[in-house]
């Protein structure tokens, strides 16, 4: 985001000093999230589909599953394939193109947590080794930007694969048939994504973008059903004493935990 | 447009949808929907989901392209990769690139953009999901949101598609009528100073049909300029302050 | 075209001064074309070429024809593509790169023209279905630029096209081969785009360069032999009243009558 | 080049198309072809056919890379899609960024570029059909159009390639030759300054065929240099006036 | 990260490659070997085989990016096609964009940015070889070449990855250990600072195991720090001049 | 290279002084290389690889040996691509973006040198004909820019091709296997690229890049084993009398025996 340096310093002054009473300028403590809602079932020409409202933080993930050919090297193996677009819509100062780092390192991450984790059982993807398998494609648009994409992209990407519906392909000969069949994923675990942020040596939790702003660092970690950590980001040119990266680790699985049962629920019935 | 594989409109002049040749399909718009842009709306048409967005005026980027006697207007019109029944690589097409540009140039007539010099108004129309019409759909939801920006505006601009099905010329055709029809005609205008800001065509159109076809349209549009204006009115005057967005998140049907 | 604003206001008034008084900058009047020359079979290695003079426009469009691979979704259509490159050399104020939003609506509308009126009857135009196809791919260079470059290229492709020898392909196994014989396009009807300005609420036919600099709007419509409409195309910032645009469609059948008749008589002989 | 696959020169010293060793193939050059263009010139040569265009002295885009103390000599060469035997990509290839590199380097030599400090002047070579030779053919032109658009010269530029056919040098190779023959070498040269500007070369020459390659190039070179002075003084004084351009259609050979 | 394959730690706790659970791979490192950089280190560690460069404070292009307060900071890991078992395509890979984002703002935190307002200072990460943990590599090489070009520093930076392997957290991971393990942290760290400055994972850690993983990362690093210090006394105290780069060529094993 | 005038002019007399003389700023005389080292088996992930440094030029060449798919029109020949990237850190003009015309240029009179001569018999290097052939892909990254980049390249591109292990690949039905196998690549010649300038009238040999940066114009002449010369490439924008052409010509033959010995020196063994 470009700044103002005037701007940034009065807002860094007053989020540092409300830091010191334990409170942040919306009101919520250090390790409190804001407000969030998922909603699924939105695109109906999607095989599954979630928008999540993280404070003002909005995303719209969809799904499509096709058939695909596998790579050369993972021939026994179903494609799933994250990406994401920060929609020029989204903030003032976006401009359209081609994904920047920051996008990319975004998709790359949230990828990661899902595929860490093991949410989706690729191996069972497969209609015929080496020739045929299930591509599953994850499609994020972020709508509007206030804070903490990692998260409120992630937490989509799940509610989304959670709720998607395959088709069952089978074979048929040298080519693939749609049975007409609709099936939900392979679904092993619901990985939960946990961002956090140091502001002034202050561990925060969710961060808004006018924290971010200010922030030093960013962490993510995210953790699965069994409070295992299987993904980790730090970013942003600032760093964390390794205490803080403890403390974080062990906010990410109590955090993970809350998220995942409101996901969970989110999403149940499929 | 392919030949026409099946009937689409029965006997008793039913279309495959349940409507009469000159209906609407099912139509929602929402104003002040993305909580970041100064103007926003959200339009429901048929399967359509879209979300127009506009920023601006605000400074020109590159700054030698800026005009000195009135604002740059740019648009983009891009469809989600969820948004078809393919999977829609996220780079912009070349349909894409053309769309932006009519709808660039159906939107410019109903601006005052000579009291905006040297600055950039932005124009986004995403399209989350697609069914037949998304573009006048996108120009009917970018009139709002410009409105809703605080644009000067001489007139809002409002679009209906109009088609050829079964040898009949018929009203907003759907996503089937679209494939399977004999032609399609967007078209989007001035309501109040009676002005055509965009006419594409294909498919076949004896003089006659375009006449009716170009009626149609009309009085279709006629049909979105109220629901235009019911939006504008239910942001503005009906509880919710300017300053509210609500989320898209809560108007979108599940 | 990057205008100079005295110079532009000076040239709008001469021209709607003109325009007044029924008559064009260059003597013709309201509905009148500049002089149209079509050449055809200037390129020996292109399977039909078109070189088309309107007024001081240039365009030369040449076609190629080989085997290719049919689309998935029309296994039983031939490929017929039309791309259109304004060739940098072709006016002072054009930059080498790839084609702006001005080059492809161009390339689209054009090839809409051709594509809906059927032209081509492209489903004869397959070797084995979901195989094997013909693949037309008619390209166009603008050599010089002086306005209406929309009917220039249509009326070079449909030339190209018209007199266009294409092999005969067979298939031999699971491969194709070339007989060596050489055919005709399967030809069905002859498109004809008619385009058209307002300036200062005038319809005129053809514009030239610096009527398009002044002009509030351009309409394009297509017709075919039978006089039906196939294909059209509002351009420019401004806009037209309804009259108009029913005034245009009357002058695209009559006009495209006159054309039509141009077009065979060029390309007669094949 | 590949292996040689048949006799490309037969007992009586002719060539597949009739030529013999040190004939050019039929030449014919026209100036001022491209209406819009400063100076332009159609060169048909074998079966060639390219338009060279030049913009300029002209303001230099980006600003920030004009040339306090000349002018920026850009070009572009070029292949329509439609000018070989499998249809090209209208993208440029690195073979056309190669050759674009290599004329532009050819033609400098002869420019008083420092008559034009922070100006820009454009040289277009566009290659409707290709034949052998089509870079030296491209020079060859370029000088021509350089010279119409009234840029000061030292001496236009000739070219002429040489090739090995069936073991012996033989100037301007065909298609044919250039495919199948065993070496080949464009050249571009000054004809009065005596300075060669263009050499590429491949195949195998030993340094006695790469000497007559060179003596043959000049000889091939001079009798071009002569159809270039020819097509000047038709231009200009031969009944035309400077100002009226051809169209390249009158002129291009059904 | 896939499930595990076959043994790759035996019964008396021995790696494949021969070395106990907190054993680094073998490293060399050597700086200034390319003579045109203001600073620069070649790292050899395992088969890694990578080149850091550095150059600046110089001008920042484009300009209107230059910060007032600061130096622009900017980093490129690229990877030679031949680096890898399967050719990498040269075009920067979306991994090599992230990798180039995360070793930049693993090196920002060690450096007086402030120092150098309007300016530019360039790191460029070449990896020749390729093997596991080749970002960290990337860092500790930076890190260096850094210092070796004269840039203000807070304290060096040092990486080492810890990994999981047979279900027990290792350091420094190799190649297969990477591919065939179940878990992967790269990390970096300032040594004297005590500050983390970049650390990823995948795989599956345990809280236990993410706090074994930290301390042992720590510990490597401090080894690695070891190397790093002994590289510039080396360079700048040890009879070479520190203006005489020895080309990389001397010092890479054949 | 960006040019300060004043530096560049006191740069030119300087060396153009010193020609007069017969001498080279770097005390070479104008028929002299600098010091040529060349080091092969750099990189063991590669077939092969050379590090070529000439005075401070220091390029690295790596070659890669896979199964491929032959084009369409030489269905019996292997493939053999050679790719140049000048890395941004080898000078401090460099920007980091895809190949400019130099490095294309470079590439292009490198891969003639090395194709010309017929270096490598590609008609062996098949495995099923129209299916499959071997691919070699030589990819060098230039380290360090001191002037005389086609040689540098050239030689790293020989000494890593020379000193290449290639693997056996056999039909296994209609897929390929890799015997296990390792075999030379099948080589026939030794090509060597000779580079000259002109400054000021005077030709020399392997310019620096300060003489580079002053030169007129550069000539590249390749010679393989029986003394014929194989490629040509003159650059930049100067000329050569047709007396300097033949004069570069001998010196190409002489040089590239000297410098041919060296290479098979360094490669021996393969």
């Amino acid at each position: 985001m470009p700044k103002s340096f005037v701007v940034e310093t009065i807002k860094r002054n007053q989020i540092v000093d409300a830091l010191a009473k334990g409170k942040r300028l919306d009101g919520r403590g250090v390790n409190e999230y804001r407000k969030l809602e998922i909603k699924t079932h939105v695109i109906q020409k999607a095989n599954g589909s979630a928008m999540v409202t993280l404070g003002d933080t909005q995303v719209l993930a969809g799904v499509k599953i096709d058939k695909g050919v596998p790579f050369p090297d993972t021939p026994d193996k179903g494609l799933l394939i994250v990406g994401a677009e920060v929609l020029p819509m989204a903030a003032s100062y976006l401009e359209a193109g081609p994904p920047d780092e920051s996008a990319i390192e975004l998709a790359r991450v949230v990828d990661r947590g899902v595929r860490e984790s093991e949410m989706i059982d690729v191996s069972s993807l497969v209609i015929k080794e080496g020739k045929w398998v299930y591509s599953v494609f994850v499609d994020v648009n972020i709508l509007n930007v206030d804070g903490n994409l990692f998260d409120a992209t992630s937490y989509a990407v799940v509610a989304a694969l959670l709720t998607a519906k395959m088709p069952r392909f089978v074979l048929d000969g040298d080519t693939v048939k749609d049975t007409g069949e609709r099936l939900p994923l392979p679904v092993r675990k619901v990985p939960v994504s946990v961002t956090m942020a140091t502001i002034n040596g202050t561990l925060v939790l969710d961060p808004t973008e006018e924290e971010e702003a200010v922030m030093d660092a960013r962490i993510t970690l995210d953790t699965e059903d069994e409070g295992h950590i299987c993904a980790g980001q730090k970013g942003e040119p600032g760093s964390f004493t390794p205490e803080q990266v403890l403390t974080a680790a062990e906010w990410s699985i109590a955090k993970g935990r809350e998220i995942r049962q409101k996901i969970k629920e989110a999403t149940a019935g499929g | 447009m392919t030949e026409e594989k099946r009937r689409l409109i029965d006997e008793n002049g039913i279309r495959t949808d349940g409507r009469r040749w000159d209906e609407l399909r099912p139509l929602k718009i929402e104003v002040g929907v993305v909580k970041n842009a100064d103007g926003s709306a959200l339009i429901e048409w048929g399967k359509n989901k879209i979300i127009a967005a506009v920023y601006g005026p605000k400074e020109m980027h590159p700054k030698h392209l800026e005009l000195a006697d009135r604002a740059f207007l740019k648009c983009r019109y891009h469809m989600a990769p969820f948004s078809v029944e393919e999977r829609k690589n996220p780079a912009p097409s070349r349909r894409e690139i053309e769309i932006s540009k009519v709808i660039r140039e159906a939107l410019q007539p109903a601006l005052f953009l000579e009291d905006y010099p040297r600055t950039a108004i932005q124009v986004y129309v995403e399209v989350l999901q697609s069914d037949g019409g998304s573009r006048v759909a996108g120009v009917t939801a970018s009139a709002l949101a410009l409105a809703d920006a605080g644009i000067n505006m001489r007139d809002l601009v409002v679009g209906c598609a109009v088609g050829k099905v079964d040898g009949k010329v018929v009203l907003d055709l759907n996503d089937i009528e679209d494939k399977e029809g004999s032609g399609d005609m967007p078209f989007t205008f001035m309501p109040n100073l009676n002005q055509v800001t965009l006419l594409q065509m294909d498919g076949l159109f004896t003089l006659d049909e375009f006449k009716q076809a170009v009626e149609l349209g009309k009085a279709g549009g006629m049909k979105v300029y109220q629901a235009q204006r019911e939006a504008l009115l239910k942001r503005y005057f009906d509880g919710a302050a300017p300053d509210s967005s609500a989320p898209a998140a809560e108007m979108m049907e599940a």
